[in-house]
């Protein structure tokens, strides 16, 4: 007989299913452990065990099973928590908003795009037009639309400043011609926001305008990038002699490098995504004890045992620290903070977890079941997929000078 | 009713009014910092005194405060901050604690209410992981009539002149852990002092056939153990809080020297690499802080607040190290010299740091615990 | 005579030829990188095959050139730099060596001049810690008369259309060690093909009842033990190496990058933080290539190179992988695209990581072994 | 009775008496394996176990020590190996310097000031007068003079371009006017290689001179500054009207600057210590195997172990680094590269040190043999001692600046 020590995949983070109070709970009062569990419900019946292990494994989710999430939750009220209660926000503290995203990251829920609620809508809601704000918000709640953000090109980097995508003032619409790139999204996006150069002024930051519009206008073309995750989450999109309708105007003419970094400074909220980080410790310890690793006696290895035990310490400060801050209300430094350190903890986490799975950590895209390795597949792509999550939006560098800026002026 | 962890942050009224009466006292010791006078510095004590912190931990009754450990926390921090040496933590705060879970008896009352009224300064050593200097404890004890006769010796507690009395742990004759209670005049016990690397009174105690009054045993087993453990869970918690206080100095006094115009004609300030270590370090602090937060909530409202007291000090500990290493190599020179304050507060810090018994123990335990636990 | 290491340092003339026939090839490698023809390529293997390097682990006799291991690891180093996808250094260095401990007979011959004519590839596939994929042989032995009956599965093996023989490590009906040669057509023996990180093709292997002819042992107990042994250091020379060649293409890379003007109108490499970053990977890759030379010099010269190669495979692991995360970081959304060479290389560094199994379970087996010697 | 599990203080690096080979011998012939053991055998004669044991344990060895041992040295020809043959020097190969060095740290021989022979020595012999070769170098060689550097002032930091120590040129000597801080060894310096401003120049590095001479001239008063690690090797020097005699300048003048660069690219060169971090790593093996570290058993902490042979791996490589660099020739970034990693692996080293005495690591200055932390004091001052090898002469940031320059321009 072949020896089959092999076990069958085992979710991960299971010991979340059960509501014996974790630490997280030991935090908090009756009040808010109830709340949490109604979160953590909700989100157990709203994502399929399914998509749960695709999201724990790594790979991705389907535009409509994400679309699906986030209808359940606007039905639920819950579509955009953090918008003022006029726009259909939920009004709760900075406790409950902490819960809400902890428990969904902790319950595998698959990654909301962070670019309708997070970043457009917020423009929207504060710069837009009556107009803008009666079609698009619920459209957003309600995950109808999918929005891209059009602000890199190529050769500018994180310096916006030097955008050349450029917008004509052609009356009744604007004529633009140019080319974004590095964009997420823009495949299966409907809508766009959009930086772009209007006229020259002597200050590189005046002239730009901000304009929304739809991605099936005729003159758009988007290119897919291949990641080197395997994904096709990046593109480029190029601009000929598309027309805008007048009414995709965000606010002033001229005054879009404001609302750009107006939605810069939302990009950081939510990306601590220490429940997502807890559900992966969880997995890792799952794997590491499964002994893939090989260990000098077979045994799950001692020194990563010990790792282990002290990625747990850092992630609870994490935790707490976000805690602290997020209750402090809004805070720039503080934002950059916990974008730092939650993306650094994300980063080592899934580079744990290609450690953890021992010689498994070779395979790369679909592994057939006959190998072992089937089981853990996609913890590469993972590791690589996570590299962005320093980079894109704001890099990290970009947010220790931010912080530099608030501690030394 | 302790409430959440958001209301364990938010400072009462009454952390308020201890903080805001002790700012002269901390203010003018931070000017005045100087390690050599530390120990036998009396007068430090008596402005302690003067500031109602003694009886922080001890109940009304014993002429104490009886505060809640947030509190008592706050005044460690602040301890931190000031760089006081004297034993304030060690006695009023982990002594006290100590002392209030045992069973109340005339001896122990006249700790508690001489803790609080400042004539009793009282040193608590044992083996408990918990505990600062944990595992220097090695005292055997035998039976002779109705007293205990104690040999053997403590590699280090804080200790001073002034210190009066002294709580050791030590196994009984049969096995089961005791809590006994030494005066420093007692015949037979031998204090050997030297300093700590913060500039804090430390000794050995040599014990030479020490005799201890029946009423001196003021616990044994199940409630000895069960003292000690609190103790600990409190010691780590205000450790945890001083330090903080220390990191706190440390990070304020690193941006005041970064920003002073100096070489090249710039300010240190200027230099992107150096202003990126600034933005780790404070980073770094942040999550030290939020884990003193967290370890005296736990050790507050927790029924098994251990594993969180292991992470919070395996945080202040590592972290703590990596903040001061890069405090010292950012101020030059200057971080090498004594004379700049900055040196005092990294001392600090790895003081507290080795009384925890480095970061590695603390992983230790937390790897063990996690394996027990998972 | 093996010299010093510093006489192991020096590229003999030996070397300087074999690379330097090889710039073209190298060069053009380079150009046009493409993972996805990987494998399949056979152009690649003859361009290999026309420079020479096939037999270089192959005796004279076997029509090979017999080189030392030094000069097989400055190709291995070259495969790193052109990203060779085909199973050169598994089969032309790997299997060769393997092939050259075991008792000479016919099948061993003709698989020597096989691969140094290149109409073989062999793959070599054991539960063996020096080994590539080294936990992933599940195969056991039962006898049929003269003949073995296999049974089991191999979890991975560097495997592609072109491979012709795998030579299986595996345990005897009686416990002691075999290894057997299968010819890739062997009824019973299926093959299921997978991409590993970097692109190269690794398969599965299941083996449902597949017989092995008496002379397909072609090593039993101590004798394969020490063929596995040897072809597992040689293994984790050659891979430090050619980890070493993708390494050096990545600093230089980088560089690049970091030099053309882009934002803020300004080069990257004006940012301290940047510069400092690369002068991190400038260091952290000497100590790579310095670990690569001193195993290919353990593995040649040294009774019991095990612990330096041990140390090798952890720096270069470990180093690898955070100097493929600076330069990833670096190159910014650009790194992040396959169109780039920059994250071809890095899953070149990946894959050989983790096909070593990773860093912690090097640090692991060197702190049994310090144990053990200590 | 009292457990007495205390062992007695064993001389750490005790393996290196032995002459089984160890990895380096291996990378050896013969011929430099009989001259390692030839320094080895040397080394272990010319300095006595006590002052071993004290270099061991981070504590200060005396000036009468060190020139004891350099008197021995320059007797046995090996003064200043690196020197030209013609002032004194070995013509040792690069391979032979790296073994001289690594024996030195290995066998705990105290540390040779580097001030004579690594600095000064070099810009006399390259740019001083006859006089003052053939007066001051075999001076230095027999360690009869020892020197002091006075380049640093108080709020100069790296910026020697701005220090304001000033001569004038008075015909038969210099009036010295200033203050240098920062300087080690100056009370105990018998000569001193002084950097003074000579005349206002409009490029700020231009105006300078170097001046040598006796530190008891009249006016020279040295003020000891107390160390964090409770030493006073770092001192401030007053100078009031110091006549300096014209004897004393080196090369031209108004060309200081240059010989003041000349002199500190000479400073990295053997600061690797990668034989003195090979014995702390012994040492340290010792101290956690003696259990004083609390494990969750009472055994040496599974952590800290792993810990051990992780540094273990990386001192291999900074030592086989060293090897490959050393024999390439002199080259500024290598040179940097082995100042920065050197002096951080040491870094490292100390920092370990304390936490392998665990409790123990709290004591500082002498403590009563009554305390079991007796045997193992010094650790906390050797590792607040050891934090000024990345900041005297040339910082790590600077090192850093320049091996960046070297690679990106």
């Amino acid at each position: 007989m072949v020896p089959e020590n092999v076990v069958s995949f085992q979710p991960a983070g299971t010991h979340l299913d059960q509501s014996a109070p974790d630490h997280i709970d030991l935090l908090l009062d009756d009040g808010l452990r109830g709340f949490r569990l109604e979160v953590r419900r909700f989100l157990r019946s709203a994502v399929p065990e399914d998509l749960r292990e695709r999201v724990d494994r790594g790979l991705p989710s389907s535009k409509s099973e994400i679309v699906a999430l986030q209808r359940a939750l606007n039905e639920r009220g819950w579509g955009a928590p953090s918008w003022p209660e006029e726009h259909g926000g939920t009004g709760w503290t900075p406790m409950q908003q902490f819960l809400f995203n902890y428990e969904l990251g902790a319950n595998a829920a698959p990654p909301l795009p962070p670019f309708g609620t997070g970043m457009v809508g917020p423009v929207i809601y504060t710069f837009g037009s009556r107009e803008q704000k009666d079609f698009y918000l619920p459209r957003i709640r309600s995950g109808e639309d999918w929005w891209c953000q059009g602000f890199s090109e190529s050769g500018a980097g994180s310096d916006l400043a030097s955008l050349s995508t450029r917008a004509e003032d052609a009356g009744d619409h604007f004529l633009v011609n140019g080319e974004k790139t590095w964009t997420t999204h823009a495949l299966c996006a409907d809508r766009i926001f959009c930086l772009v150069r209007t006229s020259k002024e002597e200050r590189k930051q005046d002239g730009f305008t901000c304009l929304v519009f739809d991605m099936d206008l005729p003159g758009i073309e988007v290119r897919p990038i291949l990641g080197i995750d395997g994904s096709h989450s990046l593109n480029s999109i190029h601009f000929k002699d598309v027309e805008v309708p007048r009414s995709g105007l965000v606010g002033d003419m001229g005054k879009g490098w404001g609302y750009a970094r107006f939605l810069l400074q939302n990009e950081g909220i939510g990306l601590t995504c220490t429940g997502r980080s807890r559900r992966q410790l969880a997995r890792l310890k799952t794997y590491a004890d499964r002994a893939m690793m090989q260990g000098a006696s077979g045994r799950p290895s001692p020194s990563f045992l010990t790792e282990v035990a002290r990625v747990d310490a850092e992630l609870t400060a994490l935790e707490v620290c976000e805690i602290r801050m997020r209750s402090h209300g809004p805070n720039p430094a503080a934002a950059s903070m916990l974008k730092v350190r939650g993306s650094e903890m994300q980063q080592h986490l899934t580079a744990l977890l290609v450690d953890s799975v021992g010689h498994g950590g070779v395979a790369f895209g679909p592994v057939p079941h006959e190998s072992d390795h089937a089981e853990t597949a996609g913890v590469m792509q993972d590791y690589l997929h996570s590299r962005r999550l320093s980079m894109f939006g704001t890099t990290n560098e970009i947010h220790r000078d931010i912080i530099a800026r608030t501690v030394l002026g | 009713m302790p409430g959440t962890f958001l209301d364990h942050l938010a400072p009462s009224e009454d952390i308020r009014r201890l903080t805001d009466a002790a700012a002269g006292f901390v203010a003018d010791r931070k000017v005045r910092l100087r390690s050599e006078t530390a120990g036998s510095d009396l007068s430090e004590w008596s402005g302690i005194a003067q500031l109602g912190w003694l009886g922080v931990c001890v109940g009304e009754g014993d002429g104490g405060l009886n505060r809640p450990l947030r509190e008592a926390c706050a005044l460690a921090r602040l301890c931190g901050e000031a760089l006081v040496t004297m034993p304030y933590i060690g006695s009023s705060i982990v002594a006290a604690t100590l002392l209030s879970y045992v069973p109340r008896r005339a001896l122990v009352e006249t700790l508690l209410s001489g803790i609080a009224a400042g004539n009793r300064i009282v040193t608590v050593s044992a083996q408990s992981d918990g505990l600062p200097n944990g595992t220097d404890v090695r005292v055997q004890a035998e039976e002779r009539g109705a007293r205990l006769l104690l040999r053997g010796r403590v590699a280090a507690c804080e200790y001073s002149d002034a210190t009066t009395d002294v709580i050791l742990g030590l196994d009984a004759p049969g096995g089961e852990r005791l809590l006994v209670r030494l005066p420093t005049h007692r015949k037979g016990l031998s204090a050997y002092p030297y300093r700590a690397v913060d500039g804090r009174p430390l000794a050995a105690l040599v014990l030479k056939e020490v005799e201890v009054e029946p009423d001196e045993v003021i616990a044994e087993g199940a409630t000895a153990d069960a003292a000690l453990e609190r103790a600990g869970h409190v010691a780590s918690a205000a450790l945890c809080h001083e330090l903080t206080g220390a990191l706190d100095e440390i990070c304020k006094r690193t941006v005041e020297h970064l920003k002073e115009p100096r070489q090249f004609g710039r300010a240190l300030s200027e230099f992107q690499v150096l202003r990126h270590r600034a933005a780790d370090m404070h980073m770094d602090f942040e999550m030290v802080s939020s884990m003193a937060d967290l370890a005296s909530f736990a050790a507050e409202t927790m029924d098994e607040p251990r594993r969180q007291l292991l992470k919070a000090r395996y945080v202040a500990t590592c972290h703590g190290r990596r903040i001061g290493e890069a405090a010292i190599q950012m101020h030059g020179c200057r971080g090498m010299s004594d004379e700049t304050a900055i040196g005092h507060y990294v001392k600090r810090v790895l003081y507290i740091g080795a009384a925890f018994g480095g970061a590695w123990t603390a992983l230790d335990l937390l790897d063990a615990e996690g394996e027990a636990s998972g």
